[in-house]
């Protein structure tokens, strides 16, 4: 680019708050949301801290149970809404989805600022339950527990969870938009990189599972707050129906907990294999195949609830159909690394490490399905296994590799890729000290939110309370070589990686709209095997232009 | 059990063997189909290393016969695992007939059992080996959830509704009973053993237990001293139906529907009477919502089980 | 050109029309689910105290509700105009026509305050802890109706109140917006408008007419 | 004038489906009434969605429709089996 550095680049377009705070830039509200969002998973990571030293012995010594019961109810709480749901879509989603697309922008940038504040603005709820004495109901927020009896903050940190849901919906409809509307000429929908795909998906999910939780969110503050009682046993209101308006939300939302991370490992892995993702379609479609089906199973959270067993068998099998498009999924990434040139950046490192955890999750989600097995093994540790494997295994490490993969693109600085393999490393070996015990815990029958055990599971707990303590230093060194990295790290050339994304063809950080000149597609995404693509540029108009 | 860490759940009950069985096949199908891909993964990464000297050439991003065989190999395993686990899953519907039928109550936070005769205990209980028990849950206040490892049984116990888990123990010994389901403050101390003893000492600990008065007999005696029998005794002035065994016995309804009188009917019946109307009558049954709780229900449901001709022959036999 | 279009992201004013009505379709497709999972609440409550609900629902005003029902009928039609004349760029016309789409919300609620009023007097609210002194049959589920119908209402009474703020702030913005940025934002609030009227379509026979015969 | 006619038809028809509906719910007809007050309902919507929110052009605003709608019969469809 002949254009100055300091002119053509996002980030120096005027600094101070005003400059961020009123920003319209999607490229901005990138970082107001990945600040924040870092900040939620410290916190939500304290209180797992706390919550693996008080399991490290049987007694409950360090807390009593309501603050146990406030520990990971919070840490639930602040996990799910405040950290993963928003975590790839409103930060990577955010910078790279109209860059991938070849747009200006996303279609509605004010709204998109507009949901950085409401997810503040409900932040604020979510943080005065926290500061106030926390909430005691754990994530799910059963009733008539959460209606009638549950004595923390029951209210605001629901309410902050349904406004936080809004600006989740605004992502969603921002998405949903973007694509149809803004993709460059020659974009196809089979052009597209998984990731947009992914990003659609997920958007969809947003936008029709969301206001489900709002809705029972919104009778429960109703009934706490104004007596009104919908979901009271005396009044023959039914427990149950509160749990299917949850999971009807809560199950599609853990998809849209694993989708995007889905579709920053399908970026990642093609570049650094230098091979295109083997079988590009059928992960398209997968991708939205699990955004569809996956809102027919949420009756496998409820096996042993009381619903009828007849359910229990349409609902178990759905969720063994469920399963498929990750199976093909799985098989498409490991193929995708057959003849390539592999080599082992950082955030390759993070996908491939993606790649096991998610798919020891995911098993073990068939072991749940499966509805013996889950009458078993139902609230356990087995369970707690199962999603964060997936969660912290999967879509965490999702998160890093694509963090580590675009930090160039979004700061425009190079990190310490020994730093980065170290830290890679430390998570992955810490992570499954953590969790793989707590598979074997529940099976022998620990039950989860147990804040006292029997002895005889303190072996395998003391495991898991070692294994947080690496996995935290394994969290904790991005923090610092990152941040080391936006002051001291070396300049990063447009395209580091030497991969294909449209988001490469531009500068390095992009300049305020995007492009200099808007790109015009002409070749499907992953054309890694295309010779001599390397310094090529997509389009001839991009040439043209300069 | 090496150096007393416990690797595998205790096996007590007649479902927890094929439980067991099921889990071991899955878990032998997830580590072999993991190592291989491990394998499959890990040989990649070494081979095709950047700039190894194996060979590139000939190679295609997709190959529609693999992705077709790996699908539908995936689905057809799904598809047994799937049926397994119900088939497995689905006799919890059907506890054999001749089973012992206890009544357990939830409530913040302790889970309180009485057996046919009457016996009370709280956070014990005593079953007996070779024999099937039924537990039929309730809970006064919020959700819990009934959960024995060591006969990998587990049930909700829900406000308003009344639901069943049965076992059979096989083993003597004293077993964990936690509460599965979160419930409150002291959710992790909800809880207590289950102790399956021979019969013949379970026949003595009943016995020790002192001859209380049997549950339908507590039955009986609300059912007299809450007025039911003033309308449903022989010689009442309302024309109330009689309740002689109407416990698993099809009852027509005014609205032309015919329902099987469960226990989750008679539970309505008592506090929702205007719910289902029985044919021929006029709905002039008040609801006792609010008069009985969960315990007293329980004891009113026993009795009116007990005027069906089977149920005394069981009771007689637990004795 | 980009004078014509709101958002830096699109350089033709007909395809950021084209995304407005497609994002506040699917909106209104979210805000359905909303609805459509406490609609799904009440259908189950009904299946199972039907005869409640039928007794307990012949004590709400279906005077004043089906005047209300015509009302929110009749701001729905004068919006439409709004939108017609502001297609037509009759300007004055479109805002005689949502000044009075928003006085008919207005009217919608004050005749839904005189409702509320009246069953609190006649103790058939269960909200706040006022007193509930139902005298027909089974005044347990009568609660359970009157429970969800203060729910249901009140929750479409706030989507109402958005609905003639969003009003409000089209004609405060009046000046500042181009033609083509008027017409655009009358739209969008139109089919918002015309959702939350569909939703009292509903509201209207599930609450008010269970059975009156 | 053809759009102004077009929207008072379809106002008037509203109006009168809204009489239709409060005069059907005096007549007993068992089941039916809740069935008939639905129908009505359904038919209203669609009046107000096809005439005065214009959706009847083809394109994303209907498959969003028609999205919606198939996603609310998964809601209704699956809880009530669970029942
Ligand atoms: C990102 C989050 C995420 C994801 C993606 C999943 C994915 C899956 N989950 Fe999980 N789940 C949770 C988060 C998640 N889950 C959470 C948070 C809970 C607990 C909530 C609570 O109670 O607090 C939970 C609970 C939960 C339960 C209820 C357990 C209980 O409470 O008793 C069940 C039961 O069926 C289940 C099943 C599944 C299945 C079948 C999948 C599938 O989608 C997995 C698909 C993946 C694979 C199958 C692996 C790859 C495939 C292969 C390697 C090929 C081989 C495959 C076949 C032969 C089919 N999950
Ligand atoms: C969605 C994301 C998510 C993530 C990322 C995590 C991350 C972790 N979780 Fe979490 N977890 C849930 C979601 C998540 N969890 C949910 C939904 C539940 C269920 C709640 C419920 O039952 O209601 C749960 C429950 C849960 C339990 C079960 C509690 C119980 O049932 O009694 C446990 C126990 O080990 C646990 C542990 C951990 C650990 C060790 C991590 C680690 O991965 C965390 C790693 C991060 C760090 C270690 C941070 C490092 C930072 C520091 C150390 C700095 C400290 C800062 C200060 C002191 C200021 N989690
Ligand atoms: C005022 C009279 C009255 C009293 C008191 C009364 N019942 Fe009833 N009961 C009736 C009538 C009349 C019916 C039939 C109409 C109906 O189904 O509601 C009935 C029906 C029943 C049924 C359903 C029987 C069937 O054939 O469908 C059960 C079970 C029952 N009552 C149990 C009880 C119990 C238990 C009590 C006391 C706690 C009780 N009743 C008290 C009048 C009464
Ligand atoms: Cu009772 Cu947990
Ligand atoms: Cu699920």
């Amino acid at each position: 680019m002949s254009v100055s550095a300091a002119a053509a680049n996002y980030l120096g377009e005027g600094s101070g708050p005003r400059a961020w705070l009123l920003t319209t830039d999607h490229k901005r509200v990138a970082w107001l949301y990945l600040v924040s969002l870092t900040a939620f998973f410290f916190l939500g990571g304290a209180f797992a801290v706390l919550i693996r030293i008080e399991l490290a012995t049987p007694a409950g010594d360090l807390v009593s149970d309501d603050v146990y019961n406030r520990l990971f109810s919070l840490h639930g709480i602040i996990m799910v809404w405040f950290f993963l749901v928003p975590s790839i879509p409103a930060t990577l989603g955010n910078f790279l989805l109209p860059l991938m697309i070849g747009a200006r922008d996303l279609a509605f940038p004010r709204l998109n600022l507009a949901s950085w504040y409401v997810f503040i603005f409900g932040s604020f709820f979510a943080l005065f339950s926290v500061v106030a004495g926390g909430v005691d109901t754990g994530w799910t927020f059963y009733t008539p527990l959460s209606t009638l009896y549950a004595n923390g903050f029951v209210s605001s940190a629901a309410l902050g969870v349904f406004i936080v849901g809004f600006s989740t919906i605004m992502t969603g409809i921002n998405f949903i938009v973007t694509v149809h509307t803004l993709r460059a000429p020659g974009l196809t929908w089979f052009r597209l990189p998984i990731f947009v795909w992914t990003m659609y998906a997920t958007a969809l999910v947003m936008v029709l599972a969301t206001p489900v939780l709002a809705a029972s969110l919104i009778l429960i503050v109703l009934e706490r707050v104004f007596g009104i009682g919908i979901f009271n046993p005396r009044l023959g209101g039914d427990p149950l129906l509160f749990q299917h308006l949850f999971w009807f939300y809560s199950h599609p939302a853990v998809y849209i907990m694993i989708l995007p991370g889905m579709g920053v490992v399908s970026e990642v892995l093609p570049c650094f294999s230098r091979r295109p993702l083997f079988g590009y379609k059928a992960v398209a479609l997968s991708s939205m195949a699990i955004a569809v089906f996956g809102f027919l199973v949420w009756g496998h959270h409820m096996f042993v609830s009381g619903q009828s067993a007849y359910a229990g068998v349409v609902f178990s099998f759905l969720s063994f159909c469920v399963a498929i498009p990750s199976a093909i999924k799985v098989f498409n990434w490991s193929l995708t690394l057959r003849k390539g040139e592999i080599s082992f950046e950082t955030s390759m490192l993070y996908a491939l490490f993606f790649l096991a955890l998610f798919t020891f999750g995911g098993l073990a989600g068939l072991f749940l399905a499966a509805l013996a097995i889950d009458e078993h093994v139902h609230d356990t540790y087995f369970v707690v296994a199962h999603f964060h494997y997936i969660m912290v295994g999967g879509m965490v490490t999702a998160y890093m590799a694509g963090l580590h993969f675009w930090w160039p693109k979004l700061t425009g600085r190079m990190y310490s890729e020994t730093w980065g393999r170290i830290a890679a490393t430390v998570t992955f070996l810490g992570f499954n000290l953590t969790f793989f015990p707590q598979y074997v815990l529940g099976f022998l029958g620990m039950p989860r939110r147990y804040h006292t055990y029997p002895p005889e599971f303190q072996f395998w707990h003391v495991l898991s309370s070692g294994g947080a303590v690496v996995l935290a230093i394994g969290y904790l060194l991005p923090l610092f070589y990152l941040t080391w990295s936006l002051f001291r790290g070396a300049r990063a050339p447009d395209n580091p990686w030497q991969a294909t994304g449209l988001e490469w063809q531009t500068s390095s950080p992009p300049p305020p709209h995007n492009f200099e000149t808007m790109p015009v597609v002409t070749r499907p995404a992953y054309a890694y095997d295309m010779k001599g693509l390397e310094h090529e540029r997509f389009s001839p108009h991009l040439e043209a232009g300069q | 059990m090496s150096f007393g860490i416990p690797f595998f759940p205790q096996q007590a009950s007649s479902a927890a063997g094929s439980v067991d069985a099921l889990f071991y096949t899955l878990l032998a199908f997830a580590i072999a189909l993991g190592l291989s891909l491990t394998f499959l993964v890990v040989g990649y990464a070494v081979k095709y290393r950047v700039g190894s000297p194996a060979g590139r050439t000939g190679e295609r991003a997709r190959s529609l016969p693999l992705e077709l065989t790996w699908t539908i190999a995936s689905l057809v395993i799904a598809f047994i695992f799937f049926g397994w686990g119900a088939v497995l899953f689905v006799r919890r519907d059907h506890p054999p007939p001749n089973a012992i039928e206890i009544a357990g109550l939830g409530k913040q936070w302790m889970w309180e059992f009485r057996h046919p005769g009457g016996q009370r205990e709280i956070n014990e209980l005593h079953v007996p080996v070779g024999r099937a028990v039924v537990v039929s849950l309730a809970s006064q206040d919020v959700i819990h959830s009934f959960f024995v490892p060591a006969f990998r049984v587990k049930q909700d116990a829900v406000p308003g509704r009344t639901t069943h888990v049965w076992f059979i123990a096989t083993e003597p010994g004293r077993y964990h009973l936690f509460c599965a389901q979160y419930c409150g403050t002291q959710h992790s101390e909800m809880g207590g053993w289950v102790t399956a003893m021979a019969p013949e000492q379970y026949a003595s600990w009943l016995e020790s237990q002192g001859e209380g008065e049997t549950l339908a007999a507590s039955g009986e005696k609300l059912f007299q001293a809450l007025g039911c029998s003033g309308c449903h005794g022989n010689s009442s002035k309302v024309r109330a139906p009689s309740l002689a065994g109407i416990f698993g016995r099809p009852v027509a309804l005014a609205n032309q529907q015919t329902v099987i009188a469960d226990e989750r009917y008679l539970r309505d019946s008592i506090l929702v009477p205007n719910k289902e109307i029985a044919a021929g009558y006029e709905p002039v049954m008040p609801s006792f919502d609010g008069l009985v709780d969960e315990g007293e229900l329980q004891m009113l449901l026993a009795y009116l089980k007990s005027l069906s001709p089977r149920e005394p022959a069981k009771n007689e036999a637990v004795r | 050109m980009s004078g014509q279009t709101q958002s830096i992201a699109f350089d033709k004013a007909s395809r950021e029309k084209a995304a407005d009505i497609l994002a506040m379709w699917v909106f209104i497709g979210s805000e359905a689910m909303l609805f459509g999972a406490i609609f799904l609440v009440f259908l189950i409550a009904h299946m199972n105290y039907g005869a409640a609900f039928a007794a307990a629902s012949k004590h709400l005003s279906l005077r004043l509700g089906t005047l209300n029902t015509a009302i929110l009928i009749t701001s729905s039609f004068t919006m439409a105009l709004a939108h017609m004349y502001s297609a037509d760029g009759r300007w004055r016309a479109a805002i005689w026509s949502l000044a009075a789409t928003s006085l008919l919300g207005l009217g919608f609620l004050a005749v839904k305050a005189v409702e509320y009023s009246k069953e609190f007097s006649d103790g058939l609210a269960p909200v706040l802890g006022a007193p509930f002194s139902y005298t027909g049959p089974d005044p347990v589920h009568a609660e359970f109706f009157f429970g969800l119908y203060f729910a249901m209402t009140f929750l479409h009474a706030l989507h109402l109140i958005a609905g003639i703020l969003a009003i409000a702030g089209v004609l405060a913005l009046w000046s500042h917006a181009n033609p083509a940025g008027r017409a655009r934002r009358i739209q969008a609030v139109g089919l918002y408008w015309h959702f939350v009227d569909i939703v009292w379509v509903f509201l209207f026979p599930i609450l008010y007419l269970i059975n009156r015969g | 004038m053809g759009e102004i006619r077009k929207l008072s038809f379809a106002y008037a028809g509203l109006l009168t489906l809204l009489g239709l509906t409060v005069g059907s719910s005096f007549v007993d007809l068992g089941g039916f009434n809740s069935a008939i007050n639905l129908a009505i309902a359904a038919a209203k919507t669609a009046v107000i969605a096809l005439s005065f929110m214009h959706l009847t052009s083809k394109g994303l605003p209907r498959l969003v429709v028609a999205a919606v709608g198939l996603w609310l019969v998964i809601l209704f469809g699956l809880t009530l089996v669970g029942q």
